[in-house]
């Protein structure tokens, strides 16, 4: 990861979120409307954009502080419940990150940010939320697995949500009748999470 | 579905300037255009400030005025505002009186308001209500509890007039807290709404199908249940609340029929006559009543039904004056 | 289409009385609940009367007040009333300043009233104004003339303040008769209504078509044209409206959006913004709006525009106080 | 005619009427969906119920006082366009035939009577409602035609308005588009009279 130019990474992992969103929209959209109020994909995709318009600006930023304003315009773009989650976790993240000496532990990091996540959306584990995938990728982080072990691992968890009975959000207002569908913000997690990995297994091989 | 629109982008902040336009007696934007506020804020009193996504209308910006609320965030169809819309409102209208935030107990509202309350919170003192008020009807424990819906109305008019009476920001939210207990709500959809920005409907019921139970963002209901005659509806409603509710019969209670936006007000009324015979039936008094369009899930066909028990005070401050776009006496 | 009802035949008289019994300090019914009346008349006024078929509500029992109408009949759904209700009405409410009776230009409604007034007429001193405001976008020439839509409520508001100043019945039948070329409305409808009593569609429309021209029964209008924005629709019907207003840069507009029972508020806000800037570019003069669901089709989606020449006189009768359940302020 | 008592007649008379809309009311507000607002038939059907509701005081009546009695009882109960027409020409049928001395003109006070309609409606021939069918059976009662034939006059008539222009009436609101269907108005005059006719050829066979 130290090969690649700060800006173009930030740059690059932009690019690659804002493309996975814009190529998922109606699908993110259409598994909210399964069991939310069928909008998921336009929220997200109205944050990345709006990140994307901010790039030149955030490129320049040294990668903590770059984390934590992309945090900050998601929070002030998406709106909903997704909103204020991937904003929280991007902040935090970043706000960890600058605490950092030396090497950037990512899986403490990721840890702590999660756990905000948890308090903000008042969610745990099991709750078929966007925490359902986030949680498995905490811990393939914490045991050093390969991006494309990440990047599996995010898809099967999103695929779990699909039995789950939905704690949070509106989903839950659903009761049983949530249970066979995937989560859209668990889906959206994988996606990214995936667009992630592969930007950065292209950019750094193994 | 068609909808009066020029693009799903721009049709909320179309229709939020076709509003202001409309009162603008009443009502100014706020910095920005990032809410609505009332014309002139009156110093002295605790600022209300309210929002949540777009569909709901008239609620929230309908309730923006004297007696009621001083600002009102609005985000996208079905999608809270963000936090900045609300720092931007509280700036505005905090008179050093300090700032309650109504919000429905949705989780996306609650965590964009806490946001905000947080990022102003060493500047501004904040206090904020969660609106609770429906009615659980599978009666099953979740972890995030009632949402917030029609009842916001009742919260919004008792609270309004309250800070225009000149109640301090502690004493407001533990009125609203209190309000929590005995404001429940219950709707009915006949049919699912279409959301502009997907152009497809939330679910498509049947010609002898109804859902039960719903919230006011086309989310399907707790049940999808057998259309039925106006009498047994309503009366199905009414148990889900009562049970809740246990009013007796020195209760003086607030009787609401709510339209969803695309149900004519001739069955508001005829719901609201079954509703108050049924009442009767069980002997308890209505001493309030209100029968209208005022909290919407877009163009969604249905209603809900709110009983409120309030006590002497409250139905002073029900009865005390509003003078907002959508509810004036 | 399903609607809260028990049954169609007693669906009218049902919501009626939900209606009475959820305003009870403004209206009664009248003797044998024929018509609906304010509570309390006021003597030496002279009475005014309007009615027509149900499925307008809150038209026009939501316009008894205080400042609007003493009475109101209602018939079946899109059907006028017979004429002992209306003469019901004027025994009731004639406290022998005579009875002003405002009907709308339908030919069921024009004979229903004109036969009531030749029965009362020998014991009641009777004017009858027919109100004429639909714009005729064929522009051909038709033997019955405008059909009375929207525009009633204006005329209803400003005989009800005028009757309530003390006019006298020929002053006040003097003044409809001159509004009735100075109102024009335009009615536009995404989607046929269901008529209870057939359980059927009126017209079915496909999703890129609307209807231009439309009335307030369900009735096919004069084209059925492709859907568009609302720019574009806001647009069509206004240069309808203004080809016969003619209003030039001094008169003072009044602006009035109406949904048609199936349209939510937000829309109706959208398309006022649509007509607003359309005026604004033409010059004139916006000086009072209204926004809102007044004069319906049942559950029609769709809405009309209204636009009024008001002179001075009128705009203070449209600002004088009304006390109804529709209009209050 | 002079054969039937007069009570037989006028409950007879209540009864075939009664039941011609009875059968065909459907298919009246099936037309006037078409170019109205789809309440003919069910407006037609409650005036007939609310006379034959009354029928054993109008039986007791002559013959012109029951016309006018009934043509007052649909005008309070029919509402709508037709209520004030087809009372209108009842009640002056009944006028007309009680002004009468000795034997009964019925071409004069039905011509009296269809004046009135035409007047009451403001319309004339040709502007596609029940008057189009009025006229017509006028004429055959005046060149003394035979019950068949009145019948037969009455259904061409209607069908005739298929072709026509609507003047008068919600239809007059379509313009060219109220051609090519049949006025409903129109189509139960055509069914009364065939009603009538049928029930007096029965009575008093030629
Ligand atoms: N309280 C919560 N805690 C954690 N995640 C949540 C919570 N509420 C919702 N989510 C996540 O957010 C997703 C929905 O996001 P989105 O559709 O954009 O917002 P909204 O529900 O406000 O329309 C859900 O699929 C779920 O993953
Ligand atoms: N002005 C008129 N003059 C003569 N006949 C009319 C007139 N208006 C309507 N009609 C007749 O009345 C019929 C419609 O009756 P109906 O549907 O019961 O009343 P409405 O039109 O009030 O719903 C039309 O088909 C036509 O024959
Ligand atoms: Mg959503
Ligand atoms: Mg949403
Ligand atoms: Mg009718
Ligand atoms: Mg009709």
């Amino acid at each position: 990861m130290t090969v690649l130019a700060n800006a173009a990474l930030i740059g690059g992992l932009i690019e690659a979120c804002r493309e996975v969103i814009a190529a998922n929209a109606d699908h993110l959209s259409e598994l909210d409307r399964a069991i939310g109020d069928g909008d998921h994909g336009t929220n997200m995709r109205r944050g990345l954009e709006a990140v994307y318009a901010d790039r030149s600006r955030l490129v320049q930023l040294p990668l903590p502080k770059a984390l934590e304003e992309t945090g900050l315009t998601l929070v002030m773009s998406v709106g909903g419940a997704a909103g204020p989650l991937y904003g929280t976790l991007l902040i935090e993240i970043g706000r960890r990150l600058v605490g950092a000496n030396g090497e950037i532990d990512l899986a403490r990091a990721l840890e702590h940010a999660i756990d905000a996540v948890a308090r903000r959306g008042r969610a745990g584990p099991g709750d078929k939320t966007l925490l359902d995938v986030l949680y498995p990728v905490h811990a393939e982080v914490v045991r050093r697995a390969g991006l494309a072990g990440i990047s599996q691992q995010a898809e099967r968890a999103a695929s779990l949500t699909f039995g789950m009975r939905a704690m949070r959000g509106r989903a839950a207002f659903l009761g049983d009748r949530s249970v066979g569908h995937v989560d859209p913000g668990a889906k959206s997690c994988a996606l990214l999470t995936a667009a992630i990995c592969r930007f950065l297994e292209e950019q750094c091989p193994a | 579905m068609k909808k009066f629109m020029n693009r799903a982008e721009t049709l909320v902040a179309e229709s939020l300037a076709g509003f202001v336009a409309a009162h603008e007696r009443l009502v100014a934007f706020g910095a920005d255009r990032k809410f609505i506020r009332r014309r002139s804020l009156r110093p002295g009193k605790v600022a209300l400030i309210s929002g949540g996504g777009a569909g709901h209308e008239p609620m929230h910006v309908g309730f923006v005025g004297k007696g009621m609320l001083d600002a009102a965030c609005t985000g996208h169809v079905f999608t809270s505002p963000t936090p900045d819309q609300i720092i931007a409102a509280i700036r505005e209208t905090d008179g050093g009186e300090g700032c309650l935030l109504i919000v429905k107990n949705y989780d996306g509202d609650v965590m964009n308001f806490e946001m905000a309350a947080e990022l102003a919170g060493a500047e501004h003192r904040i206090a904020t209500v969660i609106v609770r008020d429906d009615v659980n009807p599978g009666g099953s424990k979740r972890s995030q509890g009632r949402r917030g819906v029609a009842g916001t109305l009742v919260v919004e008019k008792l609270l309004g007039a309250a800070a225009e009476a000149g109640w301090r920001l502690d004493e407001l939210s533990a009125l609203g807290e209190d309000l929590n207990g005995r404001i429940r709500t219950v709707g009915v959809s006949l049919r699912g709404v279409t959301v502009p920005d997907t152009e497809r409907e939330t679910f498509v019921l049947h010609e002898n199908e109804m859902e039960m139970g719903v919230g006011i963002h086309g989310e399907p209901g707790r049940a999808r249940v057998k259309f039925a005659t106006a009498d047994e509806i309503v009366e199905t409603m009414l148990e889900a609340i009562l049970s809740d509710l246990a009013p007796d019969q020195s209760d003086k209670l607030l009787l609401f029929i709510n339209g969803f936006g695309g149900t004519p007000v001739s069955e508001l009324y005829l719901a609201y006559n079954c509703a108050r015979a049924r009442l009767a039936r069980l002997g308890v008094t209505v001493a309030r009543s209100l029968v209208g369009t005022y909290v919407t899930s877009l163009d969604m066909a249905g209603l809900s039904v709110t009983v409120a028990r309030l006590e002497e005070r409250e139905l002073s401050l029900w009865d005390a004056p509003a003078d907002t776009a959508a509810l004036r006496w």
